[in-house]
């Protein structure tokens, strides 16, 4: 069977939500994982948009905007920015998905300035609700491309917070969200260790080794003990995946 | 006594309530409603040193700012959402091209209860995202703040109160009782926070009709400058009920600004080379318009706000 | 998947989401809306040591305390709004009849803003309202602080999160996307603070004609504990598009609520004495029914969600 | 020709509402008052009511409360409290009217509680939305039934704040709102002196006296060099009035 890596990711995502769960769902490959989870083993999860929105299913046709009108048509609700924001800091948002530009061993990401702040060699798009979602839900997922030079010991600027320096940094700069749970990439998914909250790998995609993971990471990089490929995408899973995005625009 | 009419031209509107130097919010629909038409006006009319501040301005900041417009931005996102990075952006943080401009880094949560503050009268509102990031580095609009009673750490979001905020909606009266549906993103904050609110309307319709609900009307007829009758004024982004998002104008935008001449020959064609958004339209052509026209209906329930 | 229903009896939804204790945020609609079929619930099923909240509560917070149910009152209005004070409310207060209480006074923008707050996840809101009065001092749950960017002072009214919020609205589904319009006082902030709300509806639709209107939709479906179809269940309050209001209800409650006996006798008329809110609107009789239903529809125009 | 005393009232009121003045209403009274102002001299003022609702027009059957349904139908705007109270807090509302149980020499009203607050004699209502009036409305001016007893040097508890003791006390305290401007008795029409802030008489309504308002007032009453009779309501006036409460409920 053949699937490309953005299949595969979504497919790690999708695994990482729990039936029942609020979602903060995004757009991209988390909205195609939010699809799939629900037609297998979350279907009574929710997912929420940052414009607004709360909905139960994806819109029909996967939108590329999240305020694009099918994806406004036939939501559960359709509020303010402000109000979704808000149910995230009642802490009643159990998991986001979040991308980055860069990331660290502590999972923290950059969207928003490449080198000093002040000078930057590249000014990034920003955070969006990126920094809202890494500080206030209950875990998070982290998906992106992996590339040793965005995989880096210390990110130049936090922009959404991962685990900070480690440990408890997190209880003490005062955030209340648990941080990354997951970082999927197109090469493996890393977890955090319980303790020290430093990114592991947990399992790399088929095709992958410990050794071409770490060939793509930019800290001396943690292995699991159990470290195992990643489970391949089902027939179904991916039947599901092609029908949310059957030109293959996110995932090809 | 009688209404009074507050329509206006997009030129004159922009031209009146649009200083140089102002605060403007625009965009505050996130990806849906953006006021392109009022954008590319101001553009035509050559306004410099504007503040803009919006959430994510998909697209529309990134052109003001490589037309020269804008000294500052005041938001959580810039750049062309299914594109990528914004080029003019990238061009006036990294080398000051046009202009070098200042930025004030939020995320969506603290715009908006910036706005929220605003919009209250209130100095700021304390919350606890994005503590322990670069935000409170970069944005000094931001304090670090103590929870009184628990001795939390938390960040306050001090009040933002545009000058005008420019909102485009499906229908409005000639007063600018003004009906806007489907995401609003930051919208309500925004006009009510702002001095002063230019509202863009697909409809210009009769003060009853408005009234019928009065609920659903957006900002007081106090906060209106002007009301602008602007068909399809929100183009490229969508409108509910009304158009669809043209993808492909966003995709072709984000390869065409990659170079600044790439930009201004863009900027030439569409913004500068039109006299007014009717030039804009007809650059893009009856047949796009016709593709992203809304075709099917779905109309909500009325409400009864019958009272004998 | 199938949509999961919340729908209950009156007498289910009070005895499983009231209990003892418990914060209970009644009558956010200010004089409009009033859950008074709810209210008549808890006090035939005698539940005790409420926290009532809400901004002036229009009689029903008399009648609760007068029937003993409440520990303490958040509020910035207690009585009667056509006849002036609350007799059991003072009774309560001056004298510990039934029960002594305890009062925590608001006004109305410090009450909407605590529950702003706590529909937040805020700590609280700053404002510049009541400085200089005695509720800084009556009520120990504000603190008195400084703004840190101008050193003037503020008052921070700190989040208000009802356990539960009932809210009176013309339409719901039975998982409880429901529609409210007309006066709406700080019915939203009180639904999204509260840790869950009881719907009572006058009208159950399908699902489609509710979400036909997203952007009308009360709270969030997480947020709804249980939907209750009760016609009428706001009376003696108003419901727009469904009925005025019974003033002379309002009076001749003043009237006899003066004593304890007064009260007490109009209590196992009206509550009491009646098994459920269907014996409550007998009493009430068909000719006030009629007399209050409106009869003249005034409807608001649809809104087209249409995406296609 | 004869009126009531609150007919007379009203139509003092009236006379304080500015023409495109931004007003808080209320009811009873204050609304008859608007309701004259908009006919009269201030045809383009705006009510508020602080359930949410701005009108340019007082409801054709004069409502009951503010949230009957007739104030709704036909409203310019009918939003959330907060909406309308945040406009108070813009500062964008030029006056608004309120009643009180008690007042006193610097305008000053408690609708709170009589005698000390742990152990009153009288609980009384709450502010309401009257606090907020009094805190941040640009000048408000106080309409209440003028008797000794209700007339006091000094209130037990400050609902809605006046000028507190006198002079700069708003400023001291860091309220932004002027504070009260006028107060409108039964007997009289009351302003404050420009420096001390204390309340004078400046008429006496036909058929009272200095000396009969003197009697009826707590604390010693300060009165204008150029004290006279209040106007007397014109025919188009009460009129007006009449229409606006054809079955006397609020002016009989």
């Amino acid at each position: 069977m053949t699937y490309t890596d953005r299949e595969l990711m979504v497919i790690a995502a999708a695994r990482e939500i729990r039936d029942g769960e609020l979602v903060f769902v995004g757009m991209r490959l988390p909205l195609l994982a939010f699809a799939l989870a629900k037609r297998t083993h979350a279907p009574r999860a929710l997912g929420l948009f940052e414009n607004g929105i709360v909905r139960e299913q994806p819109a029909p046709d996967t939108p590329f905007t999240m305020s694009d009108p099918p994806n406004i048509a036939g939501a559960l609700w359709s509020t303010s920015t402000g109000n979704i924001m808000a149910l995230l800091q009642q802490g009643l948002v159990e998991m986001g998905f979040i991308g980055g530009a860069e990331v660290d061993r502590y999972g923290n990401l950059n969207t928003s300035y490449i080198g000093d702040w002040k000078h930057p060699t590249v000014k990034l798009p920003g955070s969006g609700g990126g920094a809202d979602i890494a500080s206030l839900a209950k875990r998070f997922v982290i998906i992106m491309p992996q590339e040793k030079h965005r995989f880096r010991e210390r990110v130049d600027y936090i922009t959404s917070p991962g685990h900070g320096d480690g440990g408890d940094w997190r209880r003490k700069v005062g955030l209340r969200g648990g941080g990354p749970s997951a970082l999927i990439t197109t090469l493996g998914v890393f977890r955090f260790h319980p303790e020290t909250k430093e990114a592991y790998l947990a399992s790399f995609h088929p095709g992958q080794s410990v050794e071409s993971v770490r060939a793509q990471t930019g800290w001396d990089l943690k292995v699991a003990l159990d470290v195992a490929p990643t489970p391949e995408p089902s027939a179904p899973e991916l039947e599901i995946v092609r029908a949310s995005d059957p030109e293959g625009f996110w995932t090809r | 006594m009688r209404a009074v009419s507050k329509l206006a031209s997009m030129t004159d509107a922009i031209a009146r309530f649009v200083p140089d130097g102002a605060s403007v919010c625009l965009g505050a629909g996130l990806e849906a409603v953006i006021p392109f038409a009022a954008g590319h006006e101001i553009i035509r009319q050559g306004k410099r040193d504007l503040t803009l501040i919006g959430p994510i301005s998909d697209m529309l900041f990134d052109q003001l700012i490589g037309a020269g417009c804008c000294r500052k931005v005041v938001a959580a996102w810039v750049g062309n959402v299914i594109a990528g990075l914004g080029h003019n952006y990238r061009r006036a943080v990294e080398r000051g091209v046009p202009r070098p401009i200042e930025v004030e880094d939020h995320s969506n949560f603290t715009l908006s209860l910036g706005l929220l503050a605003g919009s209250l009268g209130a100095p700021y509102i304390p919350t606890r995202s994005l503590l322990g990031t670069g935000l409170l580095e970069s944005n000094r609009s931001f304090k670090l703040g103590t929870n009184p009673w628990t001795g939390e750490p938390e960040v306050l979001v001090p009040g933002i109160t545009p000058d005008v905020a420019i909102v485009h909606v499906q229908r409005s009266d000639v007063e600018g009782h003004c009906h806007l549906w489907g995401t609003l993103g930051v919208t309500r904050e925004a006009g009510l926070a702002a001095r002063g609110v230019i509202v863009v309307a697909e409809e210009i319709r009769r003060r009853e009709q408005l009234l019928a609900d009065p609920n659903l009307v957006l900002v007081p007829p106090v906060k209106v400058l002007a009301v602008v009758h602007e068909p399809w004024g929100a183009l490229p982004s969508p409108c509910q009920g009304f158009y669809g998002r043209d993808h492909e104008f966003f995709m072709r935008y984000h390869e065409e600004s990659r170079s600044p001449e790439g930009f201004r020959a863009w900027l030439e064609k569409w913004v500068l080379g039109v006299p007014d958004w009717k030039g804009f339209l007809e650059l893009l052509g009856t047949e796009t318009l016709e593709r992203l026209r809304v075709k099917q209906p779905q109309l909500s329930e009325p409400l009864d706000y019958g009272a004998r």
